[in-house]
């Protein structure tokens, strides 16, 4: 501003420089110019940002906005970002794909990618049925326990993580359990008292009442073909252990009362179209070291 | 009867309109009160009832006192200034102060040892952070803002305060909207926003005492005696008028129910996030930044005896300032669901703030050029000059924080709550206690405080805590944010998320005491100050003597 | 008046004048040339830091085969910082903590002895600037030839002065650049790729940042860094008190002040008259263009050097020295009520203070240097799912343990679990079992994952959440770790 | 000479200087927010996001309540290690019925976007009890009331009648029906005639606090929880559609 004609200029005695005129409560202000430097720095900014501006989406207009020369974007960049990554892990992608997987195993680095790596496809992957550490839950295998359907050793596991169970796979798992209550074959009061005799197998007391006798004598006709004499299954033909703690379905008398009547028969996808080999031998590591592999 | 006809004649048209729309809004708060959804809902209902009644009753206790006409604007050709609302925004501030201190001090050793937070609701680190932060940021800040706009804007204009309840509406009324959004914390209600917590209810009070506050200043703007507006001044419009519109918009919400406590805000996702940071990075730019300038620009000239260095400079900065700030929202939402468009405005916007920003530091640092050897001799000069030293260097770790690569790292890290540290701790807190230091002896006319060698004491304690505070919580964030993007050698992620939670206790250990040592330097500050105002001897101070005393 | 002072009011002047200009042009300043006590500590010093800058990358440090062998290196490609026989880990950060609260209270402990050491005599920008002003006086001439040449036309000499000039600045900025980004890489082989034109972009780009910094703070801004954009300065000026030694003018001696010859003539004929002989020797020397004899202002660095321009101005006219010295605002006063001065007091409640905090901080820091872990362990409880039952009925849970080994030589450690009585632990991957225990092998400056299940025994009535112990034992020097942890169970 | 002359007419009228101010200060919002409503390009077309099951609402009112956003974003930045740790960046389109959003704005606690389905409901259950007795050094607050406290949804139909307001689609089934889909939920669909799934695709019923009796406040967030960053199946989603 140049002063105020109505109000005098003074010069402040100590720095030499005019005031304004006013005074405010006993505040004055001087005429300072600004320093050459912060309107150096000031206009520096603003020229560095036209140019960012101009490199980079920055201005909405009406059904778009400007994309910026360099033609880059965050989420364009994260899928770069991590493209580099995966081929960095390239080499290593390669040895899994290559080695056998006892020898993935025996090798600590490999082991350490593997998992990782299978960690990764497992939650893209396997979590929505099996839940995110393995888990399990009600019809979905718990891959942390030692209780294996159709086998839990390395070359078991990725047989059955490759071509699935039911899956239409011709070298999947198929074979069921058959609908004893629904297509006749035995009777509410004989499947009633199976079930009674299989609960008591997992050593779980009998329940009240239970004719566990007779019940043995249809198991060993009716059941043992595939679960064994014993109870003890037969992981050739996915027939589950049935001495186990914990089932599959549960182990109370109802919920083997429904799995005599109308069978059961759970479906497992075949991977191997769908994932490359490194990821099932990683998968097949993974799954194996969750703690349960045989 | 007659008696009763005159003690109603007493009444100013004014006081009528007031009792019975206060009249009006304690019946209107015990419906509400007893129709509540919940018992804290209606317990803030009650206070709203109780706060009514009790205006009502001030208003008629006041009337029976105070001389029939309204107090003069001019007194002798002296301003008749009004001062009392100023009193109690200052002993407001002090107290909330305190307050939030201690809260902050608390949440920060719940970080380090959670056990603290007792397993009980109210006290949760959930529940008492936005205490923590409304309390320093709105109830101290805010009263010290009061204060001092009030106090400034009078002096600097050489007229009365406008309004005669106007005034007290604000500073009593604000002050209950801090208490019903404080207590609400506790219990639960928050509409979940940063900065910006307080229901619906409160919001809606919050905004008619805002508006309030806006008629009363710039009423008194247009009474000024002063032909120019001074620079202070403008900085307090500013603020003002921004909180205003950034408060409105940002609580633009639908209550489920006149009688429940929750309400849904209108903006939803991405927009609301935008308009959330639009709303919180302002309430840093014109809450914490223009109002504190405002301060800025009255106590250092005037402690310093010296005219403000540049006007030039004043005027390029504040306008560049108030209109490059607001663009700034979005560097708090890099790499997130905000397209890439708003992200590169908001960071190129925050990087030529800088100098803008710089403009006030450079302003109040360079009056100083000439007084330089009264930092010897003045702490509380002492406190003002280093709150603009740590302005200066928030508003370029700001800008530095806002370019993209470094806010990858930065950000959701501890790095962030150093760096609002330095400028709330630093900064608004300095400024803050400067200004106290001035203005109490001033408005209480002792011609000292009671002890400078306390200022002394706070500002050599409380710069230890500062210390310990900003550093750790650089290393911190610095820390947490490397070992999050850091990969073993195999190409995959070295740590889980919990171990860089364990890196971090001894950061926080080291933060509460940085945070203890600013509370206990406050605590002295406190002690001086009710000291200085209990202390009989009265004897203005010539050079800063008000003019008159107010009158009530 | 100072010459920022000057130039502020010729150009406010001029602009109530009229023609207003936007902002000020600035004044250069042409320090001259000095010597004395004052400047050869300060050329002692920069010569003392620049070596340590410029030469440290290259000092050697052997740690072993796999491991770097340089003695200050910033590794960020592995998140790793060593210092000669310290290396620290990104989890170890902490450490930095330590030094910037060090770093502080030591300006601290500085500010309250003798004011603004700190920029006097070892600020980056004090150092640069005064080999900047170094190279500008060897190649244009002191002070007043500059000024000379300044004022008058662009001649050929000058011009080939200036071009020489710049290039050795910026070749000066250039290798302070280079030696930035020896410090984040082996510094022969960076040396040999940057010869060769091989070395990466990042470094590259960032010793052209350091070198346009350089060059323009140290050989443009200047003192204005000082004036206007350093914190610090202020904060240090707020931090000092009357008992602080600062470079002060002693108005009690120096004035009034005049020529020489008056002087003298005065003072035979008994009137009061000063040392000081008004040859401006004080302000002429002075990098930042300040007048000490104003007193205290904001823009001076307090480097001295009007100390050693006065002293030698003294001398010859036969004064005694010190006429400005380092005092105490204490001693100012009192000599200025006519009283002695007091000697100076380093005893203070404030330099206590700070000398305690920083002996408590260093000790800590000693502490947690010396006894710091070589060897890590970190433990993570599965979450999904949390136990699982075996066939047998029996509870296991699984963790997912990380080792490290901070030497540089692998080692083998063993890992128990304790608090579980007749727990089995069963190691997957690397981890080798062996009496109830696991051994695992890590190599140099390596962490190394694996999954470890912990079975309860059978029969065995479990809590919900039990406390369980890891430990991880060193099969050599037996230095052990432990970490707590849960064992869930349903 | 002319700049300081003409600004002059700001500090001499305080009402000019006001409105200048106004003028000064809304540029900036109204070029940053407005765009953001008109330009499709905002929020992403996906499939999959439905508003929230009136349990998860609930859910989400304590959520807010207990200021879990303080601590916990739910924002997946697209910076390779977050995907990595997280899983793929985050959407606007996830929170689009988001009100207010909660992307948070500090991690003292890992990021929840998609914590859905990542651990069991035991371990949520158990995590809200005694954070510590799960993972020793987690620095959360206990909220055991959770699972003690019954839930109050009396009011959840005028809640949603509000978000309806605000453009969150619940119809007016929906709205009516809200109490019924709560209980049903929370309790493995047993609660009488509810067509939940019908109503909101892919809402999970389960006794998510694990304890019998009355819905909880544990059974609400924990549904809420559970559902976080589920709901845009990636496999289908077109990333490079989606730049923006």
């Amino acid at each position: 501003m140049s002063p105020d004609p109505k109000t005098p200029v003074k010069i402040d005695a100590l720095s030499g420089v005019p005031t304004t005129g006013h005074d405010w409560d006993g505040i004055k202000e001087l005429n300072t110019p600004l320093p050459r430097w912060w309107v150096i720095i000031f206009v520096g900014t603003i020229v560095w940002s036209i140019f960012y501006v101009i490199a980079y989406p920055a201005i909405p207009l009406h059904s778009s906005f400007t994309k910026g020369v360099l033609g880059w974007s965050s989420r364009g960049a994260v899928g770069k970002d991590i493209a580099a990554l995966r081929a960095t892990r390239g080499p290593m992608t390669a040895a899994l794909a290559k080695a056998s997987l006892q020898a993935i195993e025996k090798d600590p680095g490999l082991l350490e990618f593997a998992r990782a790596q299978g960690k990764a496809a497992f939650a893209d992957n396997c979590a929505p049925c099996h839940g995110a550490g393995g888990g399990g839950g009600k019809g979905y295998p718990n891959l942390n326990d030692d209780i294996w359907i159709w086998g839990g050793a390395l070359d078991a596991i990725f047989a059955t993580i490759s071509h699935g169970i039911r899956s239409g796979d011709p070298q999947g798992h198929d074979s069921a359990m058959p609908a004893f209550g629904r297509d006749g074959v035995l009777s509410k009061a004989e499947i009633s008292n199976v079930a009674d005799y299989v609960h008591t197998l997992s050593g779980q007391p009998a329940e009240q009442g239970a004719s566990v006798a007779s019940g043995a004598k249809l198991f060993a006709e009716d059941c043992a073909p595939c679960h064994g004499v014993k109870g003890a299954g037969n992981q050739e033909l996915g027939a589950p252990n049935l001495t186990a703690h914990g089932s599959l379905y549960g182990s109370d008398k109802e919920m083997i009362v429904q799995t005599l009547t109308n069978g059961r028969g759970g479906v497992m996808p075949a991977w191997s179209g769908r994932l490359d080999l490194a990821t099932l031998k990683a998968l097949t590591v993974y799954v194996h070291t969750l703690g349960g592999g045989q | 009867m007659n008696q009763a006809a005159s003690a109603l004649n007493r009444f100013r048209g004014g006081e009528i309109g007031a009792i019975g729309l206060l009249a009006a809004f304690a019946l209107l708060s015990v419906d509400i009160a007893l129709h509540a959804y919940t018992t804290a809902y209606a317990f803030h209902w009650w206070i709203f009832a109780a706060a009514s009644a009790g205006a009502i009753y001030m208003i008629y206790d006041r009337s029976a006192t105070r001389p029939l006409a309204l107090p003069p604007r001019m007194i002798d050709g002296r301003p008749n200034y009004n001062f009392a609302p100023v009193k109690f925004a200052a002993i407001a501030a002090i107290f909330w102060g305190i307050a939030g201190f201690a809260v902050g001090l608390y949440i920060a050793l719940e970080l380090a040892f959670p056990a603290l937070n007792l397993d009980i609701p109210w006290i949760g680190f959930g529940r008492l952070r936005p205490l923590h932060t409304s309390a320093v940021i709105f109830a101290f800040g805010g009263n010290v803002l009061l204060a001092s706009s009030f106090y400034i804007v009078q002096r600097t204009c050489r007229a009365r305060l406008a309004g005669d309840l106007a005034p007290w509406l604000v500073v009593l009324g604000y002050n209950l909207f801090i208490v019903i959004a404080g207590t609400g914390y506790l219990l639960g209600i928050t509409q979940g926003k940063e900065y910006a917590e307080p229901e619906w209810y409160a919001d809606l009070w919050l905004t008619i005492v805002w508006v309030v506050y806006l008629l009363v200043f710039v009423a008194t703007l247009l009474r000024r005696e002063e032909p120019h507006i001074y620079v202070a001044n403008w900085f307090f419009l500013a603020f003002i008028l921004t909180i205003a519109m950034l408060h409105v918009v940002n609580n633009a919400a639908i209550p489920v129910s006149l009688y429940s406590s929750k309400s849904y805000v209108v903006w939803s996702g991405v927009q609301d996030a935008m308009v959330q940071w639009w709303y919180g990075h302002n309430a840093v730019g014109f809450f914490l930044t223009a109002g504190f300038l405002g301060i800025m620009y009255y106590f250092i000239p005037k402690r310093a005896d010296r005219p403000i260095y540049s006007y030039r400079l004043s005027v390029i900065h504040f306008w560049s300032l108030i209109f490059l700030y607001i663009w700034a929202g979005p560097h708090h939402l890099h790499y997130t669901a905000l397209p890439d468009w708003a992200q590169t405005l908001g960071m190129v916007f925050s990087v030529m703030l800088w100098m803008p920003s710089w403009g006030g530091m450079i302003n109040g640092l360079m009056t100083l050029s000439g007084a330089w050897d009264k930092l010897r001799t003045d702490p509380v000069l002492r406190m003002l000059v280093v709150s603009v030293a740590f302005y200066g260097m928030s508003t370029f770790e700001g800008p530095v924080m806002s370019v993209k690569s470094v806010n990858s790292l930065s950000h959701y890290t501890d790095w962030t709550i150093g760096h609002v540290h330095s400028g709330a701790m630093g900064w608004v807190g300095y400024v803050s206690f400067g200004a106290l230091y001035c203005l109490v002896p001033w408005l209480w006319n002792r011609s000292r405080l009671y002890s400078l060698r306390l200022v002394n004491w706070h500002f050599w304690i409380s710069t230890i805590g500062i210390v310990l505070y900003i550093t750790s919580m650089w290393v911190a964030g610095i820390l947490q944010g490397l070992m999050w993007r850091a990969y073993t050698s195999r190409g995959f992620l070295e740590y889980s998320f919990i171990e860089t939670v364990e890196a971090m206790h001894v950061f926080y250990m080291i933060r509460a005491i940085g945070g203890g040592l600013f509370l206990a330097g406050a605590l002295i500050m406190a002690w001086n100050l009710y000291k200085t105002i209990v202390s009989p001897e009265t004897s203005p101070l010539p050079s800063a003597a008000p003019s008159l005393a107010a009158a009530e | 008046m100072s010459l920022r002072q000057q130039q502020s009011r010729e150009m406010a002047l001029e602009a109530a004048g009229g023609s207003s200009p936007m902002h000020a042009p600035r004044q250069q300043i042409y320090p001259q040339s000095v010597s004395g006590v004052f400047r050869n500590i300060k050329w002692a010093l920069l010569v003392a830091t620049l070596a340590v800058y410029y030469l440290l990358p290259f000092v050697r440090w052997h740690r072993g085969p796999s491991e770097p062998s340089q003695a200050v290196l910033v590794d960020l490609d592995h998140s790793r910082f060593y210092f000669f026989f310290i290396e620290i880990w990104p989890q170890e950060v902490y450490y930095f903590t330590g030094l910037l609260i060090l770093a502080a209270m030591t300006l601290f402990l500085m500010n309250a002895v003798a004011g603004r050491l700190w920029c006097g005599y070892l600020c980056p920008q004090t150092i640069w600037t005064d080999l900047f002003l170094l190279v500008e006086r060897s190649i244009e001439g002191d002070r007043r030839e500059r000024m000379k040449a300044a004022e008058g036309p662009w001649t050929r000499q000058r011009l080939t002065r200036a071009v020489r000039k710049h290039a050795t600045w910026l070749l000066i900025a250039w290798w302070t650049g280079g030696a930035w980004v020896l410090y984040f890489n082996d510094a022969p082989t960076l040396v040999r790729q940057l010869a060769t034109f091989t070395a990466p972009p990042i470094a590259w780009i960032w010793i052209g940042i350091l070198t346009f910094t350089t060059y323009f703070l140290a050989g443009h801004m200047r003192e204005q860094v000082c004036t206007y954009l350093c914190p610090w300065p202020r904060i240090q000026a707020a931090l000092t008190d009357e008992w602080a030694l600062n470079v002060a003018y002693r108005y009690d001696r120096g004035e009034p002040r005049g020529s020489a010859k008056k002087n003298d003539a005065l003072r035979l004929a008994g009137a009061p008259a000063g040392d000081c002989v008004d040859c401006h020797q004080c302000v002429a020397v002075c990098p930042t263009g300040v007048d000490i004899r104003d007193g205290l202002q904001l823009d001076c660095i307090q480097c001295g050097l009007c100390i050693d321009a006065c002293d030698a101005v003294m001398l010859k006219v036969g004064r005694p020295e010190r006429l400005i010295a380092y005092d105490t605002d204490v001693n100012i006063r009192r000599r200025a009520a006519g009283l002695p001065g007091l000697p100076t007091r380093f005893v203070r409640a404030r330099t206590v203070l700070y000398a305690a905090m920083i002996a408590i901080v260093g000790s800590i820091m000693l502490y947690a240097l010396t006894t710091r872990g070589s060897q890590g362990l970190a433990v993570m409880h599965d979450r999904n799912p949390m136990f699982v039952q075996l066939s047998n009925g029996a509870i296991r849970n699984a963790y997912t343990v990380r080792i490290s080994n901070k030497n540089t030589e692998p080692r083998r450690f063993m890992i128990n679990v304790g608090g579980l009585e007749g727990a089995q632990i069963e190691g997957i991957g690397a981890a080798v079992e062996k009496d109830g225990a696991l051994i695992l092998t890590a190599g140099p400056d390596q962490t190394l994952e694996t999954r470890v299940l912990v079975t309860a025994p059978l029969n065995v009535q479990l809590p919900p959440s039990q406390n369980i112990v890891f430990s991880m034992v060193d099969l050599k020097t037996s230095e052990t770790v432990k970490v707590a942890d849960h064992f869930l169970a349903p | 000479m002319s700049l300081w002359n003409k600004s002059v007419i700001f500090e001499k009228n305080a009402l000019i200087m006001l409105i200048g101010v106004l003028i000064v200060v809304s540029i900036g919002g109204l070029a940053q927010i407005v765009p953001l409503f008109y330009l499709k390009s905002t929020i992403e077309k996906v499939d999959g996001v439905r508003p929230y099951t009136p349990l998860e609402l609930a859910g989400r009112d304590i959520y807010v309540r207990e200021g879990c956003y303080l601590c916990h974003s739910q924002m997946i930045r697209a910076l390779r290690d977050e995907v990595e740790r997280y899983g793929h960046y985050s959407l606007a389109a996830e929170s689009m019925y988001d009100h207010p959003f909660q992307w948070g704005s500090k991690r003292n606690g890992p990021d929840l976007a998609r914590v859905g389905g990542k651990y069991s409901d035991a371990w949520h259950q158990q995590h809200f009890n005694d954070p510590r007795s799960l993972v020793p050094a987690s620095i959360m607050p206990g909220y055991p009331w959770l699972a003690t406290t019954e839930l109050d949804y009396r009011h959840i139909s005028e809640s949603m009648n509000a978000l309806a307001n605000e453009g969150v689609p619940y119809t007016q089934e929906m709205i009516e029906k809200a109490g019924l889909d709560l209980e049903a939920q929370a309790k493995d669909g047993s609660a009488g005639s509810s067509d939940l799934a019908k109503r909101y695709p892919n809402a999970i019923s389960r006794n998510f606090g694990g304890q019998a009796g009355a819905v909880t406040e544990a059974d609400a967030v924990i549904a809420y929880l559970q559902m976080l960053g589920t709901q845009v199946d990636f496999k289908i989603y077109d990333d490079k559609a989606n730049i923006r």
